[in-house]
């Protein structure tokens, strides 16, 4: 189990969360969009879960922090889907690049 | 005698003022004014009393007070003395010559509101706000309550210009406020990098630990630093005065402001400009001011001559004077710049004396404006025929303006070149050329406006009458006390010029 | 004496009791002035009566405190001053009275004598004042009062065009007169006289420096005496009522100018050069102004460039160390040149022109006034026995005895000419026809003639208080005591006497044929060389010339500054804004409502931010 | 663990929060069951009173030596105590305001709601000014975040709501990713998430790649949370944001939210930076905090210029506070930059000036929109005659937000040019920087003055203040001008009771 270094842990999260950023700043869709944060916020799990078993001083608080940080996440992405709804509701689309009614 | 709260007094009397015109209703006229005027005295008559009770003898320092206002970094800097800002008035014998002649300018620039046309009531609320303002620069004795009073003027000066003057008066509003944000803006810096490096902003005392070896400070200064600061000093209060090429916004004023403002801006506002020069320049950086002494003179004179020769093409009567306030303000420059005795209370001169002459002359533009609507030379001519006194009145001014003996432009001017030939002759003797120019210019537009065929429809014009007397011939007098007796001036100048010259070392 | 401070008081106290009260005064107002110029001038010959037998007197106070610098202010009563005090006041009284006649019926009476009282209150103080700042300062004072004299017609374009280029061209010379005592001042540290002549004495400062103060100052001078090349203002000035040239630019304050050279003569007698200079602008200016007088046809224009001229006599006097030639030339002058101007105002007053060639045959009109014009034509011209002659020789002799031959006999060629045009202007007068019909052409009323006729006495007599064979009483009494302003008599050969009376004998004989006997063509001359006769009828262009350099040249600096405040200092403040403008304008386009952009630009923010540190390889 | 340990706590620490909480339940209960047709106008003044029983009792707190419960996840220090008082003065003034808010599409029948979301998002603030843990940070910063979503698009049936909802939303969730990022780092390398343990564990830090990470962190979590102060470079939501969320929020977001924002920034950084040691050239180590100046010093001066130039093109008066607010957090930054002893009281105080100029703007703009329908700037054209009383306090805001003496906002910007000034290497770029950029500010500033006082009034119709509003009005403006004149009353109250928060980390 220890064979896999924890650089290739924290590669990965790094990747999921560019991966994240990625798609949501490029997705048209806003569920996937909200989707990519949640990759994004996953990755960051990922993090603290590895860091809390092969950290520099490895200690469990690293897995409570994550469960706080999925609970969160969730209400996070609950409040966003609820406002895409609303939004939809009156525009009937989700596509992001057409919410842009307020700009200079 | 001891002067408790008499500064104090002097400096917020308007404050009574303004209350009580906030309980006055809009729309009676005639009370508003008067109430205006009244207001405007009791500073006066303080103002007054200091003068003599210091020519009585009694000292000044009697009338300075002081309160701990602010204490920044907590009980620890207060131990240790440092950031402490205190309410502190006080005055020397140049910041008395200032206070009296701003209060005797606002009372008549008060009297001289009475042409005045619309909203008496917010008018002279900021008008004695503006007073407030002026008596607080003059008085304040730390950089951090000059800069309070300082941009205290900034605001009514703002909405006086905007709200009451003629036909661009928002732009004129604008720039004034833009360029003179500026300034304040780098006097800020400088104030700022003084207080929090020195931890003090007394004036006095920034006099000494600046020029004390190793004088105990929070953080060190260094010489460059200390010739960065004055030089940002320089650009600040060369806004106000104004200095080539900074100037533009003022002429804008001169001409969008009403006269009763502009009598009060070119008499005064422009001179907190000087009074910063010598009062923190000298005072503070005595030896980086001696260095920038030549390059003061060559921008004074450069002011000088830029001035007249543009006033000398102007179409507009307010334009002429506009320019004619850069040049005088060149005198100014050059006295500074001369940097003996001579020179400097040359430069104090030319300070009081410009700020009488441009008040009378700006007054006189109003009065010719209520009765001809148009400041333009081309359609002017011939007013002597219609208006005698005033055309008298307003060649006087010239006179006086031009520098003719027994008025008090010619002291001033004559006190300053003094100075600079010592110096410098070759440069003054180039400045001497402005001498000319200014006779030449101001010449050209008064006879242009009093001089010649009377337009017809000007013959029939009331002349000078009522209220209207009261600040001609004040001001006219003064000009003439000065230039014939000028000790009312010099004496207690004295003081003051000593320990600028100690600072200096000349 | 020790009250001679109070000479100039009464013209002053008159001037403001007029500014108060004239208005109501009216034409009474003129008694003011009378009385106040009478007190002044009986004080005046009291003081000189005085001043006969003690010593000079001098008073004075502190003024200005300038740190430990203090200038001082006062009044001194030496030679010259005295008798100053009472040439001028004596002329002003007498002009005071003839404008009553004069001034008659004018709305501005009072204005107009208050004007005087103003000028003749600086004119007195000019001449008791001790020290160069004070002098410099009625100095300009007297400006102001010829100038608002000159413009006392504002209505008229012209009053008022020369009026400012009088004060202009007088401010010009003032200029050159306040360097000059400055630097004088930080020569010798003092504005003093005596004090300035004390340090010249013994040496304390520099040839060089002297010269040039000395020249400075008598820039100043020219200015005021209308010597060339400053000369134009003056004939112009005669747009000013006749009473005000015959007193201000005739008797008095143009030749303040030769007063002060003479009150400042120890300083350029120190200077070889400076002498030099004076002498040669007095000589030029005399044959020149008295060339352009020749053709004139403006009676009082006439009289001023003959004013310019004698005046140039007197500097060519000084230049010549002529000092009491000079300052005697300036008494005579005074007394003979204000006869003139009054007469010519009585002429003018009658036939209501100035116009020389609609004149003529006035003899028998004005009877009165005729032979006084010819007293004061015949002193001018220097004819034996009037008081012009003697200064004139003076003059002629001084030139002489210090060496000047050149200028000596270009005064001489001058003599000749000014006995020829005065004598021109005579003949075309009153003698001959009329050359236009004139009616109702009486003599002046007698308020007019009185003072005129005193004027004439003093015109025969004034001479002999000076003259070779009854001793130079004047003279000695000038140089007294004080032998820095040479001796009080120069002797000079005798033939220079004869020359003199001779040019101007044959001066008016020309004269007589061309304009009486017309036995010469008046055109002889103008027909033969007429581009010379042009130049000279248009006074040699000088106008022009300044117009077309100086006026210009003015106007062209002042437009460029104009194009610099236009596009450089409002430039810059412009461009500023722009910019400004600018990048708030891409900054908002950036703003485009898609929610992405934002995102992207945060991420692209920390991006660059981690790749500086990276690059940096960690901390700044 | 047992009940014992549980009621060992000193619950009482928390007792602002725990009421805050109560109210919150009651207020949710309350609205369920209420009848439809009764106004919930009455919860908000339930709510208010909430708010302000929670002061109270906070202000009763004042002075007890520092506690911090829960195995030191909540902390009360005075930090925390000194921050609070700004959150909840701020919360009360916003709830008056939301009580006057009328507006339809949508928000109009679930009023109610709005009054506890706003209530549990105060309480998320105040967790993330006494939490001593990264969790308890993270998790005050989402419950301060999520009911701010909801808030910005609470008028369902506006579409501009909507959309600003969503934008905060996605940059939200952003935005606290990128954080969180950054926390997992540190906690990796700390391997515990209470911040005076990683302080402990960064104190013994030296392995160079530890730190270099660390250095990553940090700007993570620098730029996720500069989300919350709306600073470059995470700032270009907010225009959007505010001008589509209901005013009242715009105002919550702009006021309180940044306030906690700074709170958050101050704690972490502090306590987690400040403790990292870099090594220097002269072996001299640093914390990373101060090697990191350069970078807060760029953003700082990037959110300054950003801010006040893109403002002068905006017409919308909402979107112009939402770049002015940009500006403001720009002048925080500053302070931040500098780091020096008045760090503390500068951003303190300017936060609370911030504040009062800020809500009793906002006030007034609640007024203005609600009455016209429409947010042009335009509508506040001749107010000066519909109201001089909303006139004159929009004017003393904006001089204060444009930082004219005499106003509060004048002396908080002097607490900063101080605290960058006095430290050895003063940080005079950042200094003229910002203060350039506060002249560019009196362009759109004084437009808005320029169309209240100069512009003749579109109609003449006077208009009537709600009471709350009336109060926030005043009290702001009372307090803004107070704070500018007698600042110490602010100050001095800092010091005696924080003492320079000397108790941050103990």
């Amino acid at each position: 189990m220890s064979s896999v270094p924890v650089s290739a842990y924290l590669a990965l999260a790094l990747i999921l969360f560019c991966i994240g950023l990625y798609g949501a700043l490029t997705k048209k869709n806003t569920v996937i969009v909200l989707i990519s944060i949640e990759l994004m916020l996953n990755a960051v799990n990922i993090n603290l879960v590895t860091f809390s078993k092969y950290g520099a001083n490895p200690s469990i608080t690293g897995q409570v922090f994550a469960l706080f940080s999925i609970a969160v996440a969730a209400a996070e992405v609950a409040v966003g889907l609820a406002i895409l709804i609303s939004l939809y509701r009156n525009r009937r689309s989700v596509n992001i690049d057409e919410v842009n009614q307020l700009k200079n | 005698m001891e002067f408790n709260y008499f500064l104090s007094l002097l400096v917020f009397s308007p404050l009574l003022g303004i209350l009580l015109l906030a309980f006055m209703p809009k729309t009676n006229e005639s009370g508003i004014k008067m109430l205006g005027v009244l207001a405007t005295l009791p500073s006066l008559v303080l103002a007054l009393l200091a003068y003599f009770s210091y020519r009585g003898g009694s000292d000044l320092a009697n009338f300075s007070e002081k309160f701990r206002w602010i204490q920044f970094g907590g009980q620890g800097a207060e131990q240790s003395g440092m950031f402490t800002v205190n309410y502190e008035l006080g005055i020397d014998g140049f910041g008395l010559v200032m206070v009296v002649l701003t209060a005797v300018i606002a009372t008549l620039a008060a009297i001289a509101s009475f042409h005045i046309k619309k909203e008496w009531k917010g008018y002279y609320m900021l008008f004695l706000l503006l007073e407030i303002g002026m008596l607080g620069v003059f008085t304040a004795q730390n950089l951090i309550l000059f800069f309070l009073f300082f941009e205290i003027t900034l605001i009514p000066m703002f909405f006086l210009i905007g709200k009451w003057g003629y036909y661009e008066k928002e732009k004129a509003a604008y720039s004034f406020l833009i360029y003179n944000g500026l300034g304040s803006a780098v006097l800020l810096i400088v104030i700022m990098v003084l207080f929090s490096r020195t931890g003090t902003s007394n004036i006095d005392m920034l006099r000494v630990i600046l020029n004390t070896e190793n004088a105990p400070m929070f953080a060190p200064i260094s010489e460059s630093l200390k010739m960065g600061l004055l030089v940002a000093l320089l650009v600040a209060f060369g806004v106000k005065l104004p200095i080539f090429p900074l100037h533009s916004w003022m002429l804008r004023v001169h001409v969008e402001a009403p006269p009763s403002i502009v009598m009060i801006h070119s008499g005064i506002l422009l001179k907190i400009g000087a009074f910063g020069l010598i009062r923190f320049g000298m005072g503070i950086f005595p030896e980086q001011f001696a260095d920038l002494a030549v390059l003061l003179a060559v921008l004074g004179v450069i002011n000088l001559l830029y001035g007249a020769f543009l006033a000398f093409i102007q179409t507009d009567f307010k334009m002429v004077l506009a320019y004619s306030s850069i040049s005088h303000m060149g005198i100014v420059l050059i006295g500074l710049g001369a940097l003996n005795e001579a020179g400097i209370q040359g430069a104090i001169f030319q300070v009081v004396s410009h700020g009488l002459i441009s008040a009378l002359l700006f007054f006189l533009v109003g009065v010719l404006y209520e009765r001809t609507h148009t400041t333009t030379l081309a359609n002017l001519g011939g007013m002597a025929k219609g208006m005698p006194l005033a055309s008298g009145f307003l060649l006087a001014g010239a006179m006086a303006s031009l520098g003719l003996p027994g008025m008090s432009g010619f002291v001033s001017e004559f006190m300053a070149f003094l100075g600079l030939f010592e110096e410098m002759p070759v440069l003054a003797a180039v400045g001497a050329l402005g001498i000319i120019m200014t006779a030449v210019y101001l010449l050209r537009a008064v006879l242009a406006i009093t001089y010649g065929k009377a337009e017809r429809e000007f013959v029939g014009v009331s002349d000078i009458r009522s209220f209207e007397w009261a600040p001609v011939l004040v001001l006219i007098g003064l000009i003439v006390l000065i230039g014939v007796y000028p000790a009312v001036l010099s004496e207690p100048l004295q003081a003051t010029l000593e320990t600028i010259l100690m600072g200096i070392g000349g | 004496m020790e009250n001679a401070w109070l000479i100039p008081l009464f013209p002053l106290v008159s001037f403001l009791f007029l500014l108060l009260f004239g208005k109501r005064l009216k034409e009474a107002s003129a008694f003011v002035g009378i009385l106040a110029t009478l007190a002044s001038l009986v004080y005046s010959i009291l003081v000189l009566l005085e001043r006969l037998e003690s010593p000079t007197h001098k008073a004075e106070a502190v003024w200005l405190t300038i740190g430990n610098l203090e200038l001082t202010a006062g009044f001194e009563v030496n030679q010259l001053n005295a008798l100053m005090l009472v040439i001028v006041s004596l002329v002003s009284f007498l002009v005071h009275t003839y404008s009553k006649g004069y001034m008659h019926g004018d709305e501005r009476f009072p204005v107009f004598y208050a004007y005087l009282g103003l000028f003749t209150f600086a004119m007195l103080g000019l001449v008791i004042s001790p020290n160069l700042l004070q002098t410099y300062i009625f100095w300009e004072l007297v400006g102001v009062g010829s100038f608002l004299l000159i413009g006392f017609y504002f209505y008229k374009e012209s009053a008022k065009a020369a009026a400012k280029k009088a004060f202009i061209m007088t401010r010009i010379g003032d200029v050159g007169l306040l360097i000059g005592m400055i630097l004088l001042f930080w020569q010798t540290g003092s504005f003093e006289y005596d004090e300035i002549f004390a340090a010249v004495e013994e040496g304390a400062i520099s040839g060089t420096m002297i010269t040039l103060t000395a020249i400075l100052i008598f820039i100043g001078a020219v200015g005021k005496s209308g010597q060339f090349p400053l000369h134009t203002w003056l004939p112009d000035a005669m747009e000013g009522p006749t009473p005000v040239s015959a007193l201000i630019h005739a008797a008095t304050m143009v030749a303040a100018g030769v007063y002060l050279v003479a009150s400042l003569f120890p300083l350029f007698n120190a200077s070889e050069t400076a002498m030099l200079t004076v002498a040669i602008i007095g000589a030029f200016t005399a044959i020149f102004a008295a060339s352009i007088g020749l053709v004139q046809n403006d009676i009082k224009r006439v009289l001023a460039y003959s004013t310019v001229s004698q005046l140039g006599y007197m500097m060519l006097a000084l230049g010549s160390a002529g000092y009491v030639a000079g300052v005697f030339h300036l008494m005579t002058h005074a007394f003979f040149k204000a006869l003139l101007f009054l007469a010519a105002g009585s002429v003018i007053h009658a036939v209501h022109t100035q116009d020389i060639e609609k004149m003529g045959g006035l003899w028998k009109k004005l009877t009165f006034t005729g032979p006084l014009f010819l007293i004061g034509t015949l002193a001018i011209s220097g004819v034996p026995l009037f008081s012009g002659f003697f200064s004139k020789d003076e003059i002629l002799i001084a030139a002489w005895a210090h060496g000047n031959y050149g200028l000596f006999w270009l005064a001489v060629i001058a003599a000749f000419f000014t006995a020829f045009y005065m004598f021109r202007l005579f003949f075309m007068v009153f003698t001959g026809e009329a050359r236009s019909e004139m009616k109702n052409v009486h003599e002046s009323p007698s308020v007019m003639t009185l003072p005129m006729l005193v004027l004439a006495v003093l015109a025969v007599v004034a001479g002999y208080v000076n003259t070779p064979w009854f001793g130079a009483f004047l003279g000695d009494w000038l140089v007294e005591g004080n032998e820095a302003l040479g001796h009080g008599h120069i002797a000079g050969p005798g033939w220079i006497m004869i020359v003199a009376t001779a040019v101007s004998l044959l001066g008016i004989l020309l004269a007589w044929m061309m304009y009486s006997k017309n036995s010469i063509s008046r055109d002889w001359l103008s027909s033969r060389a007429p581009i010379a006769y042009g130049v000279v009828k248009n006074k040699y262009y000088i106008d022009e010339i300044y117009n077309q350099s100086v006026v210009f040249a003015t106007k062209a600096i002042s437009l460029f500054l104009r194009f610099i405040e236009l596009f450089v200092v409002e430039g810059l403040v412009k461009l500023t804004t722009a910019t400004v403008q600018a990048l708030g304008k891409t900054g908002a386009k950036i703003q485009n409502g898609q929610v992405q952009t934002y995102g992207t630009i945060a991420f692209v923010g920390l991006a660059v931010l981690m790749v500086i540190y990276a690059l940096t390889g960690g901390y700044l | 663990m047992d009940l014992e340990t549980l009621l060992s706590f000193d619950w009482g620490t928390m007792t602002p929060e725990f009421i805050i909480l109560g109210f919150i339940a009651i207020l949710s209960v309350a609205d369920l069951f209420m009848p439809k047709h009764v106004d919930r106008k009455i919860l908000g003044w339930v709510g208010f009173a909430g708010v302000v029983l929670a002061l109270a009792s906070l202000v009763s707190l004042i002075g007890t030596d520092t506690t911090s419960i829960l195995y030191d996840t909540f902390r009360l220090d005075s930090f925390a105590i000194a921050f609070k008082l700004i959150l909840l003065l701020g919360a009360a003034l916003v709830m008056l305001l939301a009580i006057d808010y009328k507006h339809n599409d949508g928000l109009e029948d679930n009023k109610g709601e709005f009054f506890y979301l706003f209530l549990s998002a105060v309480l998320g603030t105040m967790f993330m000014a006494s939490s001593g843990d990264l969790i308890t940070l993270f998790v005050g910063l989402e419950l301060l975040s999520i009911p701010s979503y909801i808030l910005a698009g609470m008028r369902k049936r506006n579409m501009k709501s909507n959309e600003s909802a969503m934008k905060y939303v996605l940059n939200g969730g952003i935005s606290s990713a990128i954080t969180l990022f950054g926390m997992s780092y540190v906690f990796g390398i700390a391997g515990t998430t209470n911040l005076k343990g990683i302080a402990t564990v960064f104190g013994g830090l030296t392995d160079p790649q530890h730190i270099y990470i660390l250095g990553l962190a940090f700007f993570m979590i620098f730029v996720g949370l500069s989300f919350k102060l709306a600073s470059a470079p995470f700032h270009m939501w907010a225009p959007d944001v505010y001008e589509g969320a209901p005013t009242p929020v715009t105002a919550f977001l702009g006021a309180v939210s940044k306030t906690a924002g700074f709170v958050i920034i101050l704690r972490i950084l502090l306590s987690i930076f400040g403790y990292v040691p870099v090594a220097q050239e002269d072996g001299q180590p640093i914390p990373l905090l101060f090697a990191m100046q350069d970078y807060i010093a760029f953003l700082a001066g990037a959110t300054m210029i950003i801010g006040n130039v893109i403002a002068l093109r905006q017409r919308n008066i909402k979107r112009l506070f939402a770049y002015s607010s940009i500006a403001h957090a720009g002048y925080i930054l500053v302070a931040l930059t500098a780091m020096s002893f008045i760090t503390f009281d500068a951003i303190w105080f300017y936060l609370l000036a911030y504040v009062l100029m800020n809500l009793g703007a906002f006030a007034i703009i609640q007024v203005i929109t609600m009455k016209n329908g429409s947010e042009d700037i335009s509508h506040f054209a001749g107010l000066y005659r519909r109201s001089p009383l909303l006139a004159v306090g929009m004017g003393i805001f904006i001089l204060s937000l444009a930082g004219i003496p005499g106003t509060a906002g004048f002396i908080g910007k002097l607490n900063i040019f101080m605290g960058a000034l006095m430290v050895d290497q003063a940080h005079y770029v950042l200094v003229s920087i910002m203060i350039a950029t506060t002249v560019v500010s009196y362009f759109y500033y004084f437009g808005i003055m320029t169309q209240m006082f100069f512009r003749p009034a579109s109609s003449e119709e006077k208009i009537q203040l709600p009471m709350g509003t009336l109060v926030v009005i005043l009290v702001t403006a009372v307090g803004t001008i107070l704070f500018g004149i007698m600042p110490n009353l602010a100050i001095d109250f800092l010091h005696t009771n924080f003492n320079q928060f000397m108790d941050f980390m103990r």
